[in-house]
């Protein structure tokens, strides 16, 4: 019982430094692409840092301070069901306790609380964007869903744990070879997911500045920061257990979690971003038809 | 949301952990994007390769809210400083302001115009004034570095001046701008 | 072909004054009740379908506002400014806001920096470049600059210590070359 | 009392767009009315960035008004020397030497070259392609440093003069110039393939902010604007000031009239300015660079108007100069292109659109609020 708390607390910090030093370097990555030098790696916990200690005398109702909550909540419920390390059956934490769906369900919740707080504040740019992230995540949500259905039932199980243990036979074993379409589709779906262009229309700072935290400030920022840097690795733990075999140790989890997300900083600093209905479109279209063509396959 | 009654005054009172925080203030100044006057032209050059703020953790953000810095680009026209008034009264303490140019210094080539303040300090606390018309880019990088010194040092305290001394502030804000309709606490 | 354009004026307005004329330019005076008519005849018979620019100067010694219609040819490249007089009191010029949509803002410009109304415009009196103006208008020759601005926004007094040398030393304390020393102790 | 459909406050939300805000090129804002995703209203307003400059010219003598001008349009400062120098040199009846013609001609389209830089990588940049706003910013960083050894600033050159420049080009100015200039043509290639063939791109800009060609005689429109609705006018071919007739080109035009279209003008705009460049680079005459001017304090320009015109990077540029005869000027009207663009012409190309748009037809337009408000 004690080792699992501990593990648990030792997950969630590992994420989170690991979520923020991600970001860190994401930030150094898009400054090279710029000709840049870029900020320090560890910028992120600076800013972080000095965002809890700033003095917030704003507020707009109990939503709007829930939104925060609701998102680190959901952030490392989606981060306690994913299974780590492969093979160190501690750090699978509550990985035993749902399948695929719930771990879908979850990752909507964080998103849902954080546009309920939005609305609270009342800004109306704010009011925009959510209209518009809830629109693209009801898009990216189906082809997400539809490559995770094609893949559980290939492999006759919608538990996670099942999902990585079918994985472990080698590189060809990886559910990105076994089921290339739905992989196809899933990794599209990831960049909206990860609020990267050409699909970041939600946090558009040209357009509606800067979205759903318009409102928010220090405190709440800061939470929000570290909400977003643990999902942000919770969704890629997931990824990584579903598309590419799970990681057998951490450092092989450190790799394959930072490859996975320099995907999205590059593809993100070379595309302009879409308009809403441009991109719905294209999510509906794209990867939703690459995922139903292995779901169709798997079925056949 | 306006608030009614006027803001607590701070006191002196210590923090825990004031030096590992000043530290982070400093190595993390968020600049409200807001070009104010004609020296927003030179804060461009400043986020690309050849100077790159972003190496000393200066980033621009799009929402007072979350920002740490005002830079008053220049002249300020009445108009616009009703606009900044409200801008800097939205930011979250600690807040600093940084002024560009000689025109927020003492009016610089605007003195004798009708539509431009002269002493921007009488309006606003200001931290760090660069001089300069315009200002390099490497004089403002220059200014952020004395900001950064001020704010280790603890002696960024425009913010709290200005809290301490609103009616002041305010009775010269409500001397320029004629039509005043702005909430008197908005924070 | 400026030279048709001038012909066609002069045939319908025989108290036209030539200003200057050059390859594609002309700027003629009418009087103050056929400058409508010379502008709409410009638009409709000579091919000036293009508004440029509506400008007004303020001859106080005259006791006249001098309004200009600045058209463009397109098609011809050439450019026809016309010139009226108005008497300075209660100035009031026909609108061209119905003809020219960009007439508007110009007339709007004008209506708030000398104070002569358009009336057809429907937006005028609505603030463009000022806000909550209650002075004489601004550029008008009457209006003194310099006075209003040290009346309402003031002047930055003059810093105490002259010397820099000395202003810098106290402020930074890195002033401490010898030579300044010594200069100091001989006095 | 019917209500407005437009701004129906039971149909529409009512927004600000600006002045704080980062899409608004400059400092100036937009005040809409939506209905849903669309703009059913939309007011500009402009002052904020007022100097009463107008004002202001006529406190000081006629040379101490050049460092005034220079100020009026921050990206490209040059053009509006020129034009208060071509409208004084035009009334006091000043000569300028031939050498002197060929070198401001040269610091023009440097000038809009450098412009035109930082509109292009800007309209990729307001649609969320930061790479592309760095880059042309970087680019255009190294026009200002062949720009500060010439004039000693970067931004406010303050180098045109009435009766030519303030001083001759440095010694192998010329081969930096050409280094420079290769050093952009050389990465002008990936700028398109970043930009003009990004699919995304294209997305955003086809079809978007349509300026109808009919649009541009009713507003006056001039410019990139212009020029992207089928519009061949170019001050530089039609009333050729300084040595423009002297140069080979061919005015830019596209018929798309959209903002692809424009983004497309712009960039062949860099090529014609580089192509110009070199042109002037290879004929500058040997010569004076100045001509003498009388005692500049107690300089009295000849009584008289005029109404000068230069082409700069966003179109023809105005001033209408009014001399009495005396130390002063009696009245200088700036007509700067954004004037119409962004008043009259946004509000009208607002209705309708998209709120995802409106920042990128704006900055399509390139609007500089200063030259509005002066």
């Amino acid at each position: 019982m004690l080792s699992n708390i501990m593990s648990i607390l030792l997950t969630v910090f590992t994420a989170l430094v690991w979520g923020l030093l991600l970001g860190g370097i994401s930030r150094t990555v898009t400054a090279k692409i710029h000709g840049r030098m870029g900020p320090r790696v560890t910028q992120n916990f600076i800013d972080v840092w000095k965002l809890f200690r700033k003095t917030s005398s704003i507020h707009h109702g109990g939503m709007f301070w829930l939104a925060p909550m609701f998102r680190i909540t959901g952030a490392i419920a989606v981060l306690l069901m994913v299974p780590v390390v492969v093979g160190q059956n501690i750090t699978y934490n509550m990985s035993f306790a749902g399948d695929v769906f719930l771990l879908l369900y979850i990752m909507f919740f964080g998103c849902l609380g954080m546009a309920l707080g939005a609305g609270n504040s009342g800004h109306p740019y704010a009011v925009i964007a959510v209209s518009r992230g809830l629109a693209q995540m009801s898009s990216y949500e189906l082809s997400f869903s539809v490559a995770v259905v094609a893949i559980a039932v290939g492999l006759h199980t919608f538990r996670i744990e099942g999902i990585v243990a079918a994985q472990q036979a080698g590189i060809s074993s990886w559910n990105i070879f076994r089921f290339p379409f739905a992989s196809a589709g899933a990794l599209i779906a990831f960049l909206p997911m990860q609020m990267a262009y050409p699909f970041g229309i939600v946090l558009a700072p040209q357009e509606i500045p800067i979205g759903p935290p318009t409102e928010y400030s220090s405190r709440f920022l800061s939470l929000m920061f570290s909400g977003r840097a643990l999902f942000s690795v919770a969704k890629l733990l997931f990824f990584v257990n579903l598309l590419f075999g799970g990681a057998s140790s951490w450092l092989s989890l450190l790799l394959k979690t930072f490859l996975l997300y320099m995907y999205t900083v590059v593809v993100s600093s070379v595309f302009p971003r879409f308009r809403t209905e441009q991109s719905i479109k294209f999510l509906w279209l794209v990867p939703t038809t690459l995922a139903l063509v292995d779901l169709v396959r798997v079925m056949l | 949301m306006y608030c009614n009654h006027p803001p607590e005054k701070p006191g002196d009172k210590k923090e825990v952990l004031q030096k590992i925080t000043n530290m982070a203030r400093a190595n993390s100044l968020w600049v409200t994007g807001y070009g104010t006057g004609c020296g927003a032209i030179e804060l461009r050059p400043l986020g690309t390769s050849r100077f790159d703020m972003e190496r000393f953790g200066i980033a621009m953000r799009p929402t007072p809210r979350q920002a740490d810095v005002l830079i008053i680009s220049g002249y300020l026209s009445t108009k616009t400083l009703k606009r900044v008034i409200r801008v800097y009264e939205q930011i979250q303490d600690p807040k600093y302001i940084m002024a560009l140019g000689s025109c927020t210094i003492n009016g610089g080539m605007y003195f004798d115009s009708y539509n431009t303040l002269n002493v921007l300090d009488k309006y606003l606390p200001v931290d760090v004034y660069v001089m300069g018309c315009m200002p390099r880019p490497e004089s403002i990088i220059d200014g952020f570095s004395l900001l950064m010194k001020k704010i280790k040092e603890g002696r960024a305290t425009g913010w709290k001046h200005y809290k301490e001394n609103l009616d002041y502030y305010r009775e010269n804000q409500k001397q320029i701008i004629k039509n005043w309709d702005l909430p008197d606490y908005n924070w | 072909m400026i030279d048709k354009v001038k012909k066609e004026l002069e045939i319908r307005f025989p108290l036209l004054k030539l200003v200057r004329e050059q390859h594609n330019y002309l700027h003629v005076k009418v009087g103050a009740t056929s400058a409508m008519d010379a502008v709409l005849t410009a638009k409709t018979s000579l091919g000036f379908t293009t508004l440029q620019l509506i400008s007004a100067v303020d001859w106080m010694e005259n006791n006249a506002f001098q309004v200009t219609w600045i058209l463009e040819n397109y098609s011809e490249q050439e450019v026809l400014l016309i010139s009226a007089y108005f008497p300075r009191k209660n100035c009031v010029v026909p609108s061209l806001s119905q003809i020219w949509p960009a007439a508007s803002a110009f007339e709007r410009e004008i209506y708030e920096m000398f104070g002569i109304s358009f009336p057809g415009n429907p937006r005028e009196g609505e603030d463009f470049l000022l806000e909550g103006w209650k002075d004489i208008p601004p550029m008008r020759r009457d209006f003194e600059t310099e006075e209003y601005a040290m009346r309402t926004f003031g002047e930055r007094q003059p810093r105490e210590h002259i010397d820099p040398r000395q202003y810098i030393g106290d402020v930074v304390g890195e002033w401490n070359t010898p030579m300044g020393r010594n200069r100091e102790e001989e006095k | 009392m019917g209500v407005n459909p437009a701004t129906d406050p039971k149909k529409t939300t009512h927004l600000f767009f600006g002045p704080q805000h980062p899409g608004v090129t400059g400092n100036m804002s937009i005040e809409m009315w939506f209905d849903g995703d669309q703009v059913t209203k939309a007011i500009t307003h402009v002052g904020y960035l007022h100097r009463g400059f107008e004002k202001l010219m006529e406190k000081r003598l006629w040379i101490q008004n050049f460092p005034l001008v220079c100020r009026i349009c921050v990206p490209e400062p040059d053009i509006n020397e020129e034009c208060y120098a071509l409208a004084i040199e035009e009334l006091a009846g000043i000569e300028v030497p031939e050498r002197a013609k060929w070198i401001r001609t040269l610091v023009l389209e440097m000038g809009r070259l450098a412009m035109n830089l930082m509109a292009f990588g800007g309209q990729a940049g307001t649609v969320g392609l930061g790479t592309g706003a760095m880059w042309g910013i970087t680019f255009r960083d190294f026009v200002l440093d062949l720009f500060e050894e010439l004039t000693g600033a970067r931004v406010y050159h303050i180098y045109i003069q009435p009766g030519g420049v303030r001083r001759d080009l440095p010694r192998g100015f010329r081969k930096r110039v050409h280094l420079v200039l290769n050093k952009i043509e050389k990465r002008l290639p990936e700028f398109d393939r970043l930009i003009l063939n990004n699919a995304v791109f294209k997305l955003r800009t086809k079809g978007i902010g349509v300026v109808k060609p009919e649009w541009i005689e009713e507003y006056g429109l001039v410019g990139p604007v212009a020029r992207g609705s089928g519009s061949v006018r170019d001050v530089r071919k039609d009333a050729p000031y300084e040595i423009y007739d002297k140069l080979d080109f061919d005015v830019v035009t596209e018929t798309g009239s959209d903002i692809y279209t424009r983004a497309i003008v712009r960039r062949r705009d860099i090529d014609l300015s580089i192509s110009l460049i070199r042109q002037i680079l290879g004929g500058i005459p040997a010569g004076p660079v100045a001509t003498k001017l009388p005692n500049l304090t107690e300089w009295r320009v000849p009584a008289g108007e005029y109404y000068s015109r230069v082409e700069s990077s966003r179109g023809e540029y105005g001033y209408y100069v009014v001399s009495d005869g005396s130390l002063k000027p009696r009245r200088v009207h700036v007509r700067g292109p954004s004037y119409v663009h962004a008043v009259p012409l946004l509000e009208r190309m607002l209705i309708g659109a998209n709120i995802a748009d409106v920042s990128n037809i704006m900055v399509s337009l390139t609007t500089c609020p200063p030259e509005i408000e002066r």
